[in-house]
């Protein structure tokens, strides 16, 4: 039996306890991913992090929650309180909704019941991910727009604009795996993979939707939205106690539900390591969740590991790597993926296979070394106007050392 | 549920729609209201393809996101435009072709 | 057999109690945390100058990101397409490449010309 | 399963060939240098128009109709209805092809130093050559989509660039960004009901195409089905700007620039009522009863309206919104007639209408001051003092909109009212024929200015048109003068092409 | 072709050359027109010899697809009644031409486009008269209008423009009535014989009653309007006040017999019983017209104001003698229209003289012209005498005929029409003393008399007048046996024995 029809078959007290596992499960891991993160970071910046609340600092994250829970809820004048309220609801119903379709272990014995650790199996499952994705947008926008404040605004939309822009570049990454998969089920994409992981498959699309869902999660090296020096806290700069920490709760729910569809698309989701497949019988079925969770925090690890070593882009830097690269980029290994896939359907010659694919190297090549020209030009062109002399005056440059102090 | 109660919604939601568009008098309220309408007719399309049991309501409803899409862009624009030249998205300001 | 569930209820679960979860932290802490008026707290956040009483603007959004938001939906329409047809690709052949091609060709020449016009610079 | 259908390419050429010239055109756009750009737009513009008329013309006797999945059919009346649309559309891309009556930068605030800018860089605006051909490959796709998804996709692509190009006016902008707004805002609102009304025939039918509409009459809900019918037919009837729906039309023609204006008026007409004759002889002719009273009551309301409103008009292009919403209702007589004389009494009156139109707003183009163009009706008088071969071509093409023998308004509206009288309506004819005698009065009128009063004004002049211009016109109203004449011409193919195939 | 079709065309390809000639140059084109529509007459003279009078079918037969598609013909002929009315166009152009040579000159715009105007016009005036096709006949009935509101718009006096408009505003609005009846009886003959236009097979058609009488109505009312009957006369004295003189004859001279024209061919070809049903109507009406249009005469002080309700009231007795629905009552509502086309020509024609030298169309401004201009005096006197029908003048006979035709039938009518002579006998002696008799009023003491030019163009219209009184045989050759054929066709019997053969 395949996990969507072990699924189908819950009962519903199954159904419910599962949902409360995953909610507990997420909410756990954002707890820990919390403290994970900082403890890594100050790791890798020669510090050593919390380390005074429980063994390890572990809980220092609880304790954070709590005494967020203690503080004063402020709503400001100008902001529109009844959507100022909504938007962090919204934010992180969202973030929990999206784990419904990830298939986090193969058949289980649950409580004498087989079943399988997913809360449900949709057709469409990848498309409900992204649609789940693109509600938790609005709780970025109104809290932006419903602060009636310039920071909070500007980072809301920044933010916004921010996700959806690399939500394209995610969705257009997916396509190559449907492709391969025949299917957007989660599970059958995972029963796909039995052979080859996608990772490896299709790894240009891997890469893109590795790139595009650090973007779509607002994480450093693209956490723009909340660049400190520019808009202080982006969206969420106006909200204090626990509105503030559910946003903090959604950004790290989403973070681990981008790493577990990354996951299950890509690194064959609960199935064990390649060579290592008899672990999966291993506690009747019950191993395969912790294959699943190393895969997972492995991202995790990645997402940290970014920010703690790269610096921050630049606003417009960030929407042309997006739009200008990753878009264009991903439509073409579509087309690429496509033709590919025909021609082996078709039985096609393996010298037109390899023609075809010598070509679309040669003509990757081509544009790119033009693109490259082109730089160089306007680089070029650039210099010529930066030696030219300026047509203001210029005040004399001071020369004595002593000038210089005294200005 | 019944499933006719599904076509009373996109019933209601249509009219809220269409008198929406005729009583409201900023033109993006007016806008999405007829966006509203189109979603109505959307709902009603999967109510029926679920009716009939086929899925051409489905592919419907889909084409008809596309063409709203479509329709809030050229929408937007000639909204945003005009608000640029006069600085109101009413559309009672909007009245210097005579009735 | 058992009595089998809509697909779609699990996921209604799983949202109530994430819905559940946001209304009662949002709840608790207006219960929790203490009420300490300052007329300074309510005003926008502003480093320190005098807070201006509204958004920039009046709260309505710059030109650009309504830019970003049409591209984002034509793309998206895009995408929608493309699913389905990289769904049943396999059934399709040569037909869904063809056509695709074209498809993806048309959505193409549009970004090109976005893309030629400016419409993809931010500064 | 799925199995690969087959599209029919052969059939869909035409249009497919409208398409990627548009396609083409917004390529050119992106990368074309502006000092060449606009002769290339044109070129491209009018050689895919041509192209297509010679493709229409190679596809004309083929057996095989239905293309595209059976959501397009290409009958005789498809082709010529297509035919019909890219003819006007080639005699209305030269009356927009000059350039002065288009906005330089369309984004710019009107009276701004941006557009002082654009204006100065000498900068022009091409993107409404392909803007033009979308709506033109729309108009050519309405008439021809047989099933209600295919309708509502083409509706909005010819609707949605027509609602930008009213907005492009160069002078009196702020008119006309208001008339792209209001015909967008209403144009939308009538889709939705379009749409509406098609989901309750889909409901009704269970499927969309409108052959299985019209089987399953008598079988089914007949509640589903009128509210279809009438959501239907009121998002089509906006389009055609019947009565009630007609309050758009002289706003819009007003505002927009006046090549568009001539170019919708003529080709939305035909794309319109092309698509809105197969619906109901298609789609609803088993159940006439139910909608032919609705419907022949909103053609003589029509009729009346835009006959007697037009004669408070102060503004020429609103006598003409007025004289085509009129037109309309005559037009619509044809739908209640439902027989094959309806048919090819609509596709000569069409084409007919189309091309007077044409030639109409191309002159009304002409005639200007130092702030552009004059339509107030009283700097006309004495036009023709000034220039009386513009005034007595103007004139001519009044006296086709009247009606009168020996042009080709008059045969159209003979052939439509005895189609109609044919099936019964005589009170449709009655009052279709007082219209007319209603509406005689503003042409005339129009006349009287121009031609038996002294010129008041010497501001106001015809200017010299250009090539371009002189030829669109003079080819709209020749065709229309030959017509009138020797109607054979145009009847007999029209009668041959008038087959609408379930 | 036919010698019809070609005389037809003559004037039309005439129009088309006047644009070689050079524009200054007016009197060449003057000339140029005068001989074109000279060859016209002269041509449909030849028509009226080789007319075979012995038979009633048409003549000089001739048709051609036109629009395939509705079954609409070319197709032109000629019988009795249509021969002389184009005689009466034909003859009557060049001796416009002539009498008016100036008229030409004060328009909006120049003599060519007038002239253009002119033969345009006569084309479409030979055009409708031999229309045997009910479409064709629509086309030249309609087209006809343009011409002639240019001609009164561009070149007429006064309140032109809006005169111009409501003539062509009343003519339209009719014509568009009976084009709704001229679709009905086809859509009828398609559904009964085969969809056509032909006349005579339209004849044949069985429609039921009130069909018959929406149609005819459709018909009736557009005629009505042309014949300028009362109640739908009100555009004419407008018109004929504005138009030009030349304008004005060939406007009551020619084109309003379209509308008594109409009645015959048409109304009582196509549609008997209606006539039937509505002729005590019609005859009504009739008898209005004439003491209407008298005392409305009497009351005028315009004289071509005058002129204009005269003709009402004559064309009251037209439309008498066609309803009367006897054959001496029609011949002589035929023999009328001819009779009445020459002396409205004549008086319009004296009396544009008269008020182009005094520049004025009052009555009361005239006086005492018979010592001063003695030939246009005489000339006035003679067409106005014609216009009473005093017996030995053309109108006389014809007159006498509709008054004797409806008697049979109608004696009442007949008597009340009888009270429209005595009337006549005021409107038109008041003015002729007025203007002729009497002191000379001021301002009248250096008026010319009649150039040559006039004399040459009024002699033949007066010769034409005296002559027809007696001996009008020559006309009523052509037109007896038609008129009997209408009558007979239209289900009547002549309730007493010929009169006056």
């Amino acid at each position: 039996m395949t996990n969507a029809q072990l699924i189908s078959q819950d009962p519903g007290w199954i159904i419910a306890l599962k949902g409360l596992i995953i909610f507990a499960a997420c909410v756990f891991l954002t707890i820990m991913s919390v403290w994970g993160e900082r403890r890594i970071v100050a790791r890798m910046q020669q510090r050593s992090g919390p380390n005074r609340v429980g063994k390890f600092g572990l809980l220092q994250a609880l304790v954070d929650g709590v005494k967020l829970a203690l503080k004063e809820d402020l709503i400001p004048k100008a902001a529109d309180r009844i959507v100022f309220v909504i938007a962090p609801i919204i934010s992180t119903t969202a973030c929990f909704m999206a784990f419904a379709v990830i298939p986090m272990t193969g058949p289980v014995n649950f409580f004498g019941q087989q079943t399988a650790m997913q809360l449900t199996d949709l057709s469409v499952g990848v498309l409900y991910v992204l649609a789940i994705a693109s509600v938790g947008v609005y709780g970025i926008v109104l809290a932006g727009w419903s602060s009636g404040s310039t920071y909070p605004l500007l980072g809301g939309l920044r933010s916004s604009a921010q996700v959806i822009s690399y939500e394209v570049a995610m969705g257009l990454s997916l396509v190559a795996v449907f492709i391969y998969a025949g299917s957007m089920s989660t599970s059958e994409i995972v029963a796909a993979q039995d052979q080859w992981w996608y990772a490896v498959v299709l790894f240009p699309s891997f890469v893109i939707y590795a790139i595009s869902m650090v973007g779509e999660t607002n994480r450093a090296p693209f956490d723009l939205a909340e660049a400190e020096g520019e808009l202080v806290g982006g969206f969420h700069t106006e909200y204090s106690s626990l509105k503030f920490a559910l946003f903090f709760l959604s950004e790290y729910v989403n973070i681990i539900a981008v790493s577990a569809l990354a996951t299950t698309l890509f690194l064959g989701g609960y199935r064990a390591l390649p060579g290592l497949g008899f672990t999966e019988q291993w506690l009747g079925g019950w191993f395969t969740l912790v294959w699943f969770f190393v895969k997972v925090l492995a991202f995790f690890f990645v997402f940290v590991w970014l920010r703690g070593t790269l610096p921050r882009l630049r606003y417009d830097q960030f929407m042309k790597f997006g739009w200008k690269v990753l878009i264009p980029f991903s439509l073409v290994w579509i087309l690429v993926v496509a033709t590919l896939r025909v021609m082996s359907q078709q039985n096609a010659p393996q010298a037109l296979i390899f023609a075809f694919v010598f070509t679309v190297a040669l003509l990757y090549l081509a544009v790119t070394s033009l693109i490259d020209r082109q730089k160089t030009k306007l680089a070029e062109a650039a210099k010529i106007i930066d030696t030219t002399q300026p047509s203001f005056p210029v005040p004399a440059i001071p020369t004595s050392r002593a000038e210089q102090l005294n200005g | 549920m019944a499933i006719a109660n599904y076509l009373y919604l996109s019933a209601i939601l249509f009219t809220i729609g269409a008198i929406g568009v005729v009583v409201r008098r900023n033109s993006i309220v007016v806008f999405m209201c007829i966006e509203l309408m189109l979603n109505a007719a959307n709902l009603a399309f999967v109510t029926f393809a679920r009716i009939n049991s086929n899925l051409e309501g489905q592919v419907v409803a889909f084409f008809t996101m596309v063409v709203a899409a479509c329709e809030v862009v050229v929408g937007l624009a000639i909204i945003v435009t005009i608000y640029r030249s006069r600085r109101s998205a009413s559309v009672d300001d909007a009245s210097l072709l005579k009735r | 057999m058992n009595l089998s569930f809509n697909p779609y209820v699990p996921i209604l679960v799983i949202g109530a109690i994430g819905f559940g979860f946001a209304i009662f932290s949002v709840a608790a802490a207006a219960l929790t945390g203490p009420k300490r008026y300052n007329r300074a707290k309510s005003d926008a956040y502003e480093c320190g100058i005098q807070p201006s009483p509204q958004a920039a603007g009046g709260g309505r959004f710059p030109i650009k990101y309504f830019l970003t938001a049409m591209l984002f939906i034509v793309f998206d329409i895009e995408i929608v397409f493309l699913y389905p047809w990289a769904v049943a690709f396999d059934q399709l052949g040569v037909f869904g490449l063809v056509e695709m091609g074209l498809f993806i060709a048309t959505v193409f020449v549009a970004y090109a010309y976005v893309w030629r016009r400016g419409g993809l610079e931010w500064d | 399963m799925l199995t690969a259908p087959s599209l029919g390419y052969m059939l869909l050429s035409p249009m497919l060939i409208v398409f990627a010239a548009a396609v083409i055109g917004v390529l050119i756009e992106a990368f074309m240098g502006k000092t060449h750009r606009a002769a290339v737009q044109l070129t491209v513009s009018v050689g895919a128009l041509l192209l297509s008329l010679l493709q229409l013309w190679r596809i004309r006797d083929l057996s095989s109709t239905t293309a595209a999945v059976n959501s397009v059919t290409i009958d005789k009346a498809g082709i010529f209805l297509q035919a019909t649309v890219v003819i006007l559309a080639l005699i209305a891309v030269l009356l927009i092809a000059d350039q002065d009556n288009f906005t330089a930068q369309a984004s710019a605030i009107p009276g701004s130093n941006e557009e002082a800018i654009a204006l100065q860089q000498n900068n022009q605006q091409t993107e409404i050559f392909p803007l033009f051909l979308f709506a033109v490959a729309g108009m050519m796709l309405f008439p021809v989509a047989t099933d209600l998804i295919t309708l509502f996709v083409a509706l909005e692509v010819f609707s949605l660039p027509l609602y930008l190009l009213a907005g492009l006016s160069r002078r009196k902008r702020l008119l006309s960004q208001e008339a792209a707004l209001k015909y967008f805002l209403l144009g939308a609102y009538a889709s939705a009901f379009f749409l509406f009304g098609a989901a309750f025939l889909y409901g009704y039918a269970g499927t969309i195409s409108l052959v299985g509409i019209s089987a399953a009459a008598g079988s089914a809900n007949e509640v589903f089905l009128l509210i279809g019918i009438v959501f239907v037919s009121v998002g089509l009837l906006f389009k055609i700007s019947a009565v009630p729906f007609h309050s758009w039309t002289p706003d819009v023609y007003q505002g927009a620039p006046t090549p568009i204006t001539a170019f919708m008026a003529a080709c939305t007409k035909v794309a319109a009522f092309g698509a809105i004759l197969r619906i109901f002889y298609i789609g609803f002719a088993e159940v006439e009863t139910l909608w032919r009273p609705i419907i022949t009551v909103i053609a003589i309301l029509t009729m009346l309206l835009g006959s007697v409103v037009a004669i408070a008009q102060r503004d020429v292009k609103r006598m003409l919104a007025y004289s085509s919403i009129a037109h309309a209702g005559f037009l619509l007589s044809g739908v209640v007639a439902l027989n094959k004389d309806g048919l090819a009494a609509s596709l000569f009156y069409l084409m007919a209408y189309g091309l007077t139109t044409l030639a109409a707003f191309g002159i009304i183009g002409l005639v200007r001051d130092s702030s552009g163009e004059v339509t107030d009706l009283n700097r006309w008088i004495g036009l023709g003092k000034k220039s009386p071969v513009v005034g007595a071509v103007f004139a001519f093409l009044l006296l086709s909109f009247a009606g009168i023998p020996l042009t080709s308004g008059f045969i159209g509206k003979f052939a439509i009212f005895s189609a109609a009288y044919q099936s019964g309506n005589i009170a449709l004819v009655v009052t279709g024929v007082l219209a007319s005698a209603i509406a005689a009065f503003f042409y005339i009128r129009v006349i009287i200015m121009v031609f038996f009063t002294d010129p008041v004004n010497d501001s106001v002049s015809v200017i010299i048109p250009s090539v371009k211009s002189r030829i669109s016109i003079t080819v709209a109203t020749a065709i229309s003068a030959v017509l009138g004449l020797a109607p054979s011409l145009l009847l007999n193919v029209a009668e041959n092409f008038s087959t609408f195939i379930k | 072709m036919s010698l019809l079709t070609l005389i037809g065309a003559l004037p039309l390809l005439g129009a088309g050359l006047i644009y070689f000639l050079p524009s200054k140059n007016s009197e060449l084109i003057k000339k140029y027109v005068f001989v074109v529509t000279t060859l016209v007459a002269i041509g449909s003279i030849f028509l009226a010899l080789g007319f075979d009078k012995s038979v009633t079918t048409m003549q000089y037969v001739q048709s051609n697809s036109w629009i395939s598609a509705f079954n609409i013909n070319f197709a032109v002929g000629v019988d009795g009644i249509s021969l002389v009315l184009i005689l009466l166009s034909t003859i009557l152009v060049p001796i416009v031409v002539l009498a008016t040579w100036n008229e030409s000159e004060g328009g909006r715009w120049g003599v060519k486009t007038f002239y253009v105007l002119i033969l345009i016009l006569e084309t479409m005036m030979i055009g409708v008269f031999a229309a045997t096709d009910l479409f064709l006949f629509y086309v030249f009935f309609e087209a006809m209008l343009i011409p002639v509101y240019f001609l009164i718009g561009g070149y007429g006096t006064g309140n032109r423009s809006a005169a111009a408009i409501k003539f062509l505003l009343y003519s339209l609005f009719g014509g568009l009535l009976m084009l709704a009846s001229i679709i009905g009886i086809y859509v009828i003959s398609g559904n009964q014989i085969g969809a056509t236009f032909d006349l005579t097979q339209l004849a044949t058609l069985e429609i039921d009653n009130q069909t018959e009488n929406f149609l005819f109505l459709g018909f009736f009312i557009a005629f009505a309007i042309k014949a300028p009957l009362w109640p739908f006369h009100t555009w004419l004295p407008d018109a004929a006040k504005s138009a030009t003189p030349g304008t004005s004859v060939l406007l009551l001279g020619v084109l309003d017999k379209v509308g008594t024209y109409g009645m015959i061919r048409f109304c009582l070809a196509l549609f008997p019983d209606a006539s039937k049903t509505f002729t005590p109507l019609i005859i009504t009406l009739a008898v209005i017209s004439i003491i209407y249009g008298a005392f409305m005469a009497i009351g005028q002080k315009d004289i071509k104001g005058l002129i204009a309700f005269t003709s009402i009231s004559h064309f009251g007795f037209i439309t008498m003698g066609i309803f009367a629905m006897t054959s001496q009552g029609m011949s002589g509502a035929n023999l009328y229209m001819v009779n009445h086309g020459f002396s409205t020509a004549a008086l319009f024609l004296v009396a544009g003289w008269m008020m182009a030298r005094r520049k004025s169309s009052t009555i009361s401004d005239f006086g005492g012209l018979q010592r001063v201009t003695p030939v246009m005096a005489w000339s006035f006197f003679i067409a106005g005498m014609s216009g009473l029908a005093l017996p030995g003048l053309s109108s006389f006979v014809s007159e006498f005929l509709v008054l004797v035709g409806t008697y049979t039938r109608y004696p009442v009518a007949a008597v009340i029409g009888t009270l429209g002579i005595v009337l006549a006998a005021l409107y038109i002696l008041i003015p002729i003393q007025k203007t002729l008799h009497g002191p000379t009023t001021e301002g009248n003491e250096n008026l010319k008399d009649l150039n040559l030019r006039e004399k040459i163009a009024i002699a033949p219209v007066i010769a034409v007048i005296v002559v027809m009184g007696f001996y009008p045989k020559p006309v009523l050759d052509l037109i007896n046996p038609t008129s009997e054929k209408i009558v007979a066709n239209a289900g009547f019997t002549d309730p007493v024995a010929e009169v006056n053969k």
